[in-house]
């Protein structure tokens, strides 16, 4: 391990960042302040897929790296940001399980996501491989952050960062899915992001709240 | 013309689909279906039956037709046992197409021609089911079969207790018919072949040909109306119009004993004597329940319908007892026996279409289902009474006719029981064959109420009295009918002699003893262990009666007078006063009183128009349909739970089947 | 290679038209066309292949085998029908005022990109694009399904969203695992996302990778197909969207959604060599049938209840191509046809009955034959093929699949028995009043399209009495393929 | 069928017609003698049937034909019976026409028509005996059946005059099982020939008649063709009991002439107990109401099925 080169440190740097932003957005309480997190997380992204790409020379990674950050940094966090704005909504972000239990939870699914990862990163050739866990880990607390949230925007912000540790494993993992494909995926998140903008104002205009609870009638435990 | 009897056949399930095709032609014009379309249909039947007589006891005939899956084309084959059932198929759809063409009038229900294309529907599949040599034509014709039946039974929509009995109906059908598929799934043996070809050649090994003998008993049972899946029964039957009832009842539950024959003695390769002991006793309980019920009916075709129940108890008791023979070996008595089985399937089929029939014209002529609102209908309607008592003496059991002798080989066959060396089923045979007789004396309890409270006494409304008796369509088909019960009852060496080849091809031995070439005497062993001759019989009791009539007229002298009856010089007497149907069912009632489920309805003393009724229910709805229904809708909200509304629970479920499936693959 | 380019790009060109003239008068039509155009494409594509055998155009990116091109003609002629279903319903929709002007211009522009999404996942050969494909047909349905802007379809657009985005996001890790174990292999330029590439290489693929992948990518795409647990947002959008829209996702998304799972368990069976896959399958499967059979009891809604039971059909799919074996893969592929034909004209009927009732509870929906038999009939007898009754073809699939099942997997088949007697009471227990009795229905403003419901049940009957050589052909070998 | 057959089938029949009467009026002779009455005529029942004859049929308005009808078939069914039991011999070629099947079958028909003809009227009464009468038949009926099997068992035949002829062959042994049976069969013949304590052929009470209720509306020569055929009925039963349980005396297959006339005398010997023990039981006991009735012959028919197990158990 000690003979890894320096990008590949920076690397594991960087994928330590983004499982701590994962974590720091599970605990988060205020909405702005998570969508704040979000765009770090995708900086964080963004800088290590250009790490990759200088260390092995991939240079459609710089691509990948540029769209992360226009899609990830900039524009989705304004989009949000707006929202939030027009929508006037910067209540306070209500889980529905308590945060040090989420976190613990957190703990077990990083630690399973790392045992998991394990063999398979032995495989890899790449110097990145062990990143994977970390990877796979950030998508499981992403994950939980959608179940614990009852808010619709937290929940769409844990959506985006599932993407994001989804880009990540795709980075570190492989060095990037072929060009067609990160752009088709690309282009995904962003109508994807636009048409959950419409929703919103949708949803508020229905029921006078982004409040998920209101999103429960259709059931069949009457 | 025996050559290629199977091209006939074809020809008659197309000309038969054909004819009910033309019927959608013009839906609504009345007089081209039913005075054209329906006697086509009726003259295709007899064609059927004709060919299917001459194929009795020929090779099989088989081919293959461009239809089906790629890999299994339909594969046809008419052998002995198919022709027999063909042939009770074709003979008495024939009468019944008769008389639904004097039947069906517009304005009930659906319109006529689209009846006509369901009713020549049903006898097609009818027909294909009994030719079908591979599972998936078998399965298709048989579900066509159900289907077609299920909107005739609901012919009468609107009404919502109809409406019930066909989805009640539909629904025990189609839960039977995927048993039966799996039957077969079982019987292909991993083969993949599906014709009945293979599943012939196939060796079954383990518990695999139990598993397939129970799935058939389960499957076949269900649309036999074998306990305890028999409630569809009851309900389908009078919800139908009368012809349809009739072909139900007479045709189509045949259809399942001839699945069950089918599986039993030709596909499977052995059988083993717990099957047969299990049928046997099945069996019975049925007959017995069947006829019970039937006592305490009010409405006549419901008790037709579990008088139908208790026939195809007797039927299956005896397949088990066939299947207890073959297993050990004695063929001839188990010829004996499956020559019972068919001859009361036949004798079934006539007796109860006929009187299927009767009810129909009853219903027509008074509007009337109740028994307690008919009474002294001889007198309004000679040419139906007199047909059907010929049909209630039959299904009585009595001697000359034809009941009676399926019955009498039936309970020769359990006499010859004590041969079999396991001394259980020695000792179990005796208690049925009691049994059995028990059913049978019932039965004639029931025929009496039935025959008694329609035609008998005085009319119990006054509508009654403009009943008319049924027209010359109708007349034709009861006389047909009537003629068969007659015919079979007293000519059955050589109805036996017809059965022969299926004995054979099922069970490798005939039933008539070698050397009793006696057209005369039946004598299925040897003459001094039993004999039996209707037609001497017959001629004995009908020349007694002659006889002594002759001598008491010119003895003494022949005068009647007609006066009031003298009912012990009661001064006031109304037809009210007769035994309703719920009277004459009373002491069975109370004798069998834990059988039913009884909800009385009593007045109280300060009621200003008291009123007494009683609701005779079957404890097995209770105790096992309802509870199904109810374990099936407790675990419907159970599931149900799943469903609860809240994206994060349904997103919890996806990331713990991820975690779940992660965590096994690891 | 022409007709791939013109089956993807007449619905990418309708749409553009339809989403600036989608509003007017004639956009009805120009849907109808350009489904009728993509349709003769498809049946050109669909000849083509019957005369030269499998395609692998486009550098390899488009791929054309018996398995994707009977759905690819299934995809463009229920795209069809649908169309022409839609013209007098959605029109009559407008009426009702349910829907404005800028709403019909939505829909038919979203409905050809919807349709585009399908057909490109189903031609094209790269597992990524496959995954684009299916997320694109996500999205276009998202805003099918809410179009009325009710609060009940924004809660089911809004779950729809949710769930399926978070299970393609597993799917799209899969797919990354998949090109992590690929590329090694196959070079990260060699087409390592290609399924053509990959089929051939996949002996040596790691195990211990693809089963992981394979467990994402099951959750992932099957969370689209409705495999339970992960159904959950399948009834709400089949539910609360336009009948159209509940036709095509019924009857083609999900296809095309098993379709895809169908593909890695392709790969990931030839990796594994061990029953790992088809175990999964039949266990999710299985499930399926038997929570959709107990929850199809307990519907009121119409359309609800029809989401259910093709949950159901794709569990006995997917129990199908899990149990494997050329007989029970053929009957799973059988299935896919008859199901989507006879599910998409149920919801034809299911529409125009509701539309008459003014109401999709089922207890207001009464007597339907009396004032319109055709709609009634077309009901009735759909209900009757999509519960299994011969002689239609879902009839036949399940006869395969359930004989199979006895032989091969007995454990199964009590469940079977009981989920299929559970489901047709539950289901024939409600159509029967809505179809027979008394009636409520009135009349509607202009004629319904029932052409498409009795083409569709005709087609359904005739499969289950004879299925065309050619198709049998294609049947047995995509069977073969997947084993 | 031979000559000898033929006359001793002729014979027998006639012997039947002509005591059937007479027994009745033996029993009723019998039973006055128990209860200390001053008996009626033997030749009695003679008489009454005589007499009815002579009279005018009167036949309610509402009659069917199967009204009139029914005296004649029962009466027909009733000849048949008498000519397949083996009274005298068993050189009876009608016998293999019908067997012990048959026989009951023949019962039940009579049964049915009378029960027809009584509803026929539709007279409370009527409706009331019909009901009844089919009431007892059902339990009766396969009581007596079993009864007839336990003796086919042992005899492996169901043939009446195959069976008899075992019967009178073998040697004298207890068999256990025909004691059952016997029991059976006593109670299910007082059963079915209306007699106490399941009915009472002597009541004036409607509403305890069962026989006598069905044949209310009956006058002359209907009536008089019932009461002929009740008392052939009797007759059948107790000559059907004699021949299985008391089957000595009577002339076996190919006996000759002179076996059938040593015959006649023990027969009317046999039947002269008979009834004296039938009056003795009838003065004994009392009539029990109609919803006793199968308990007492649902024992009989336990009985019999009892007796069928007990002799496949202890072997014949």
């Amino acid at each position: 391990m000690a003979t890894l080169p320096l990008y590949a440190q920076f690397i594991n740097l960087f994928a330590a960042f983004l499982l701590l932003l994962a974590f720091a957005m599970l605990a988060q309480r205020r909405v702005l302040s998570l969508i704040n997190l979000f765009a770090m997380q995708g900086f964080a992204l963004a800088v290590s897929t250009a790490i990759v790409a200088y260390g092995t020379h991939q240079s459609h990674l710089y691509w990948s790296a540029g769209l992360t950050l226009v899609l990830k940094v900039l524009l989705l966090p304004w989009l949000l940001h707006r929202l939030i704005r027009q929508l006037d909504v910067k209540w306070d972000v209500e889980g529905l399980i308590n945060i040090p239990t989420t976190m613990l939870v957190g703990i077990v699914l990083v630690v399973f996501s790392f045992n998991l990862a394990l063999p398979i990163a032995q495989l890899s050739h790449t110097v990145t491989r062990a990143t994977l866990g970390i990877a796979m880990a950030s998508v499981m607390l992403s994950f939980l952050m959608m179940i614990t949230r009852r808010k619709a925007i937290p929940q769409v912000v844990g959506f985006l960062a599932m993407e994001n540790g989804l880009f990540f494993a795709a980075t570190s993992a492989t060095y990037g899915m072929p060009m067609v494909v990160e752009l088709g995926i690309a282009l995904d998140v962003l109508v994807g992001m636009i048409i959950l903008g419409v929703f919103f104002f949708q949803i508020r205009e229905q029921f006078d709240s982004l409040d998920l609870k209101h999103l429960e009638t259709l059931k069949e435990n009457e | 013309m025996s050559d290629n009897a199977l091209g006939l056949v074809i020809a008659a399930v197309v000309a038969w689909i054909v004819i009910g095709a033309l019927g959608l032609v013009r839906p609504r014009e009345l007089r081209f279906v039913s005075h054209l379309l329906f006697p086509l249909g009726a003259a295709v039947g007899l064609a059927l039956a004709v060919v299917a007589f001459f194929a009795l006891g020929q090779l099989p005939q088989s081919t293959v037709l461009p239809l089906g899956l790629p890999d299994l084309p339909f594969h046809l084959r008419l052998d002995s046992l198919s022709a027999f059932f063909l042939l009770l198929l074709g003979a008495v759809g024939a009468a019944i197409s008769v008389f639904a063409a004097g039947y069906f009038r517009s304005g009930e229900g659906a319109a006529p021609g689209l009846l006509c294309f369901e009713y020549h529907l049903f006898l097609a599949a009818m027909a294909l089911v009994l030719v079908a040599d591979d599972a998936y034509l078998f399965m298709v014709s048989w579900e066509a079969m159900a289907l077609s039946s299920f909107f005739l039974v609901t012919t009468d929509h609107r009404i919502p207790e109809i409406r019930q009995a066909g989805f009640l109906y539909l629904l025990i059908a189609h839960v039977g018919a995927i048993a039966i598929l799996l039957c077969f799934g079982v019987l292909q043996g991993g083969s993949g072949d599906y014709t009945f070809g293979s599943m012939r050649s196939m060796v079954l090994t383990g518990a695999w040909p139990s598993v397939a003998f129970f799935l058939a008993l389960f499957g076949f049972g269900a649309k036999a109306g074998l306990l305890p899946m028999h409630v569809w029964l009851p309900e389908a039957h009078p919800a139908a119009p009368s012809p349809v009832s009739a072909l139900m009842s007479g045709v189509m539950l045949k259809t399942a004993i001839y699945g069950f024959l089918r599986v039993t003695f030709d596909l499977l390769q052995g059988q083993l004597w717990w099957w047969g002991v299990i049928a046997l006793v099945l069996g019975l309980a049925t007959a017995l329940f069947g006829v019970i019920f039937a006592c305490v009916q009010s409405d006549m075709k419901r008790l037709l319908a579990y008088s139908s129940i208790e026939n195809i108890g007797i039927i299956v008791a005896g397949i088990g007892l066939t299947i207890l023979f073959k297993s050990y070996g004695k063929t001839l008595l188990a010829a004996i026996t499956l020559t019972a089985v068919l001859y009361h399937a036949l004798n079934h089929a006539f007796f109860k279409s006929l009187l299927f029939l009767a009810t129909g014209s009853v219903l027509h002529a008074t509007h009337e289902r109740s028994l307690g609102k008919l009474g002294g209908l001889i007198h309004r309607m000679p040419w139906v009474a007199w047909l059907a008592l010929v049909g209630t003496l039959a299904i009585a059991g009595l001697p000359p006719l034809n009941g009676f002798v399926s019955e009498w080989l039936l309970l020769q066959a359990f006499l010859f029981t004590p041969s079999l060396p396991q001394s259980f089923v020695n000792m179990l045979v005796p208690l049925a064959a009691g049994a059995l007789v028990l059913a049978v004396a019932l039965s004639a309890y029931v025929m009496v109420k039935f025959y008694g409270i329609i035609f008998l006494g005085r009319p119990r409304e006054s509508n009654l009295a403009y009943a008319k008796d049924a027209g010359w369509f109708e007349r034709a088909a009861l006389s047909f009918l009537a003629l068969g019960c007659v015919v079979l009852g007293i000519f059955p060496v050589n109805v036996i002699a017809m059965l022969d080849p299926v004995n054979a091809m099922l069970i490798g031995s005939t039933a008539l003893h070698a050397d009793s070439g006696n057209w005369l005497l039946l004598t299925p062993i040897n003459a001094d262990r039993a004999s039996y001759s209707p037609l001497i019989v017959l001629i004995g009791i009908v020349a007694v009666v002659l006889l002594t009539a002759q001598v008491v007229h010119r003895l003494y002298h022949g005068r009647v007078r007609r006066a009031p009856p003298w009912d012990c010089g009661f001064p006031l007497q109304t037809p009210r006063m007769q035994d309703t149907a719920e009277g004459f069912g009373q002491p069975i009632r109370e004798v069998f009183d834990a059988v039913f489920r009884i909800e009385r309805q009593l007045p109280s003393p300060f009621d200003t128009a008291p009123k007494y009724a009683v609701k005779v229910g079957d404890h097995l709805w209770h105790w096992l349909y309802l509870p199904l229904a109810r374990g099936a809708d407790a675990l419907g909200r159970l599931v149900g739970m799943i469903q609860q509304g809240r994206i994060s629970v349904y997103l919890t479920y996806s990331f713990f089947t991820l975690l779940a499936l992660l965590f096994f693959v690891r | 290679m022409i007709e791939i380019l013109f089956v993807l790009g007449l619905p990418v060109a309708g749409g553009l038209v339809l989403a600036v003239i989608g509003h007017r008068d004639e956009a009805p039509a120009v849907n109808v066309a350009v489904s009728l155009l993509t349709l003769i494409a498809a049946a050109a594509l669909t000849v083509r292949v019957i005369a030269d055998g499998p395609l692998l155009v486009l550098d390899k990116q488009f791929f054309v085998d018996p398995f994707n091109v009977f759905l690819v003609a299934l995809t463009a002629f229920v795209g069809f029908t649908t169309s022409i279903f839609s013209r007098p319903y959605m029109r009559i929709e407008h009426e009702h005022g349910r829907l404005t002007v800028g709403r019909l211009r939505l829909y038919h522009s979203m409905y050809q990109i919807f349709n585009f999404t399908m057909l490109l996942a189903l031609l094209t050969n790269n597992m990524g694009i496959l995954w684009v494909a299916m997320e694109a047909a996500t999205l276009a349905t998202v805003l099918l399904v809410s179009l009325y802007r009710t609060a009940a379809s924004l809660e089911a657009a809004w779950k729809y969203f949710i769930l399926c985005g978070v299970g393609l996001a597993q799917a799209l890790f899969g797919t990354i695992l998949l090109y992590f174990a690929a590329e090694r292999l196959l070079g990260a330029e060699g087409g390592a996302l290609l399924w053509t590439e990959l089929n051939n290489v996949k002996g040596s693929l790691e195990p211990t990778v693809l089963s992981l992948a394979f467990v994402f990518l099951l959750v992932g795409y099957g969370t689209k197909v409705g495999l339970v647990p992960l159904h959950n947002w399948l009834p709400d959008a089949h539910a609360e969207g336009p009948t159209p829209v509940s036709a095509v996702l019924s009857g083609l998304l999900l296809n095309v959604a098993l379709y895809a799972v169908v593909r890695c368990k392709v790969l990931v069976e030839g990796s594994l060599h061990t029953a790992f896959a088809k175990d999964l399958m039949m266990g999710f499967g299985l499930l399926s049938v038997v929570v959709a059979a107990f929850l199809l009891s307990r519907q009121k809604d119409i359309k609800r209840m029809f989401a259910y039971s093709s949950i159901e059909h794709m569990g006995i799919i997917t129990f199908a191509f899990g149990m494997g074996g050329p007989v029970a893969s053929f009957a799973g592929l059988l299935h896919m046809t008859v199901h989507s034909l006879t599910k998409s004209a149920i919801f034809f009927a299911v529409g125009h009955a509701t539309q008459k009732a003014g109401t999709q509870m089922m207890d207001n929906i009464r007597g339907l034959i009396t004032l319109s038999p055709m709609i009634g009939w077309g009901l009735m007898l759909g209900t009757l093929a999509i519960l299994g009754m011969p002689p239609f073809g879902v009839f036949t699939s399940e006869f395969l699949i359930l004989t199979t099942a006895m032989r091969d997997q007995p454990w199964a088949t009590p469940f079977l028995l009981l989920a299929l007697g559970v489901a047709f009471a539950a289901v024939f227990s409600r159509v029967q009043p809505m179809v027979f009795g008394e009636t409520t229905a009135k009349r509607l403003p202009l004629r319904p399209a029932m052409a498409p419901v009795f083409v569709h049940l005709a087609l359904v009957l005739m499969l289950g009495l004879w299925i065309p050589p050619f198709l049998a052909d294609w049947y047995r070998q995509a069977a073969r393929l997947i084993g | 069928m031979t000559p000898t057959e033929f006359a001793s089938q002729l014979l027998q029949l006639g012997l039947a017609l002509a005591l059937a009467p007479l027994l009745v009026g033996w029993i009723n002779q019998c039973r006055a003698w128990l209860q200390n009455k001053s008996a009626p005529s033997l030749l009695l029942p003679y008489r009454t049937i005589r007499k009815l004859f002579m009279k005018d049929a009167v036949v309610a308005l509402q009659a069917s034909p199967i009204f009139r009808v029914a005296p004649y078939v029962v009466f027909g069914a009733m000849c048949c019976a008498a000519a397949i039991i083996p009274s005298l011999a068993t050189d009876l070629p009608f016998g293999r026409a019908a067997d012990t099947i048959a026989l009951v079958g023949l019962f039940a028909l009579a049964r049915v028509f009378i029960a027809l003809a009584a509803m026929d009227i539709g007279t409370a009464f009527g409706s009331l005996g019909a009901r009844r009468e089919m009431f007892v038949g059902f339990l009766a009926e396969p009581a007596l059946l079993m009864v007839l099997f336990t003796a086919s068992l042992i005899s492996g035949s169901t043939s009446l005059p195959t069976i008899v002829d075992v019967f009178a062959h073998r040697e004298l042994a207890i068999y256990p099982s025909l004691a059952f049976a016997g029991v059976a069969f006593a109670m299910v013949s007082l059963a079915e020939n209306a007699r106490i304590p399941v009915d009472n052929p002597a009541t004036h009470l409607e509403l305890t008649m069962i026989h006598e209720a069905m044949i209310l509306e009956y006058s002359a020569r209907h009536l008089a063709l019932i009461e002929w055929a009740s008392s052939l009925k009797l007759f059948n039963y107790s000559c059907l009991g004699i021949a299985l349980f008391f089957p000595v005396g009577i002339g076996v297959a190919g006996a000759g002439w002179t076996a059938l006339v040593a015959a006649a005398p023990v027969l009317v010997a046999k039947l002269a107990v008979g009834g004296f023990a039938l009056a003795l039981v009838e003065t004994l006991s009392a009539k029990m109401r109609i919803f006793r009735a199968p308990e007492f012959l649902g024992t009989a028919f336990l009985l019999a099925v009892l007796a069928m197990l007990v002799n496949l158990l202890l072997g014949s």
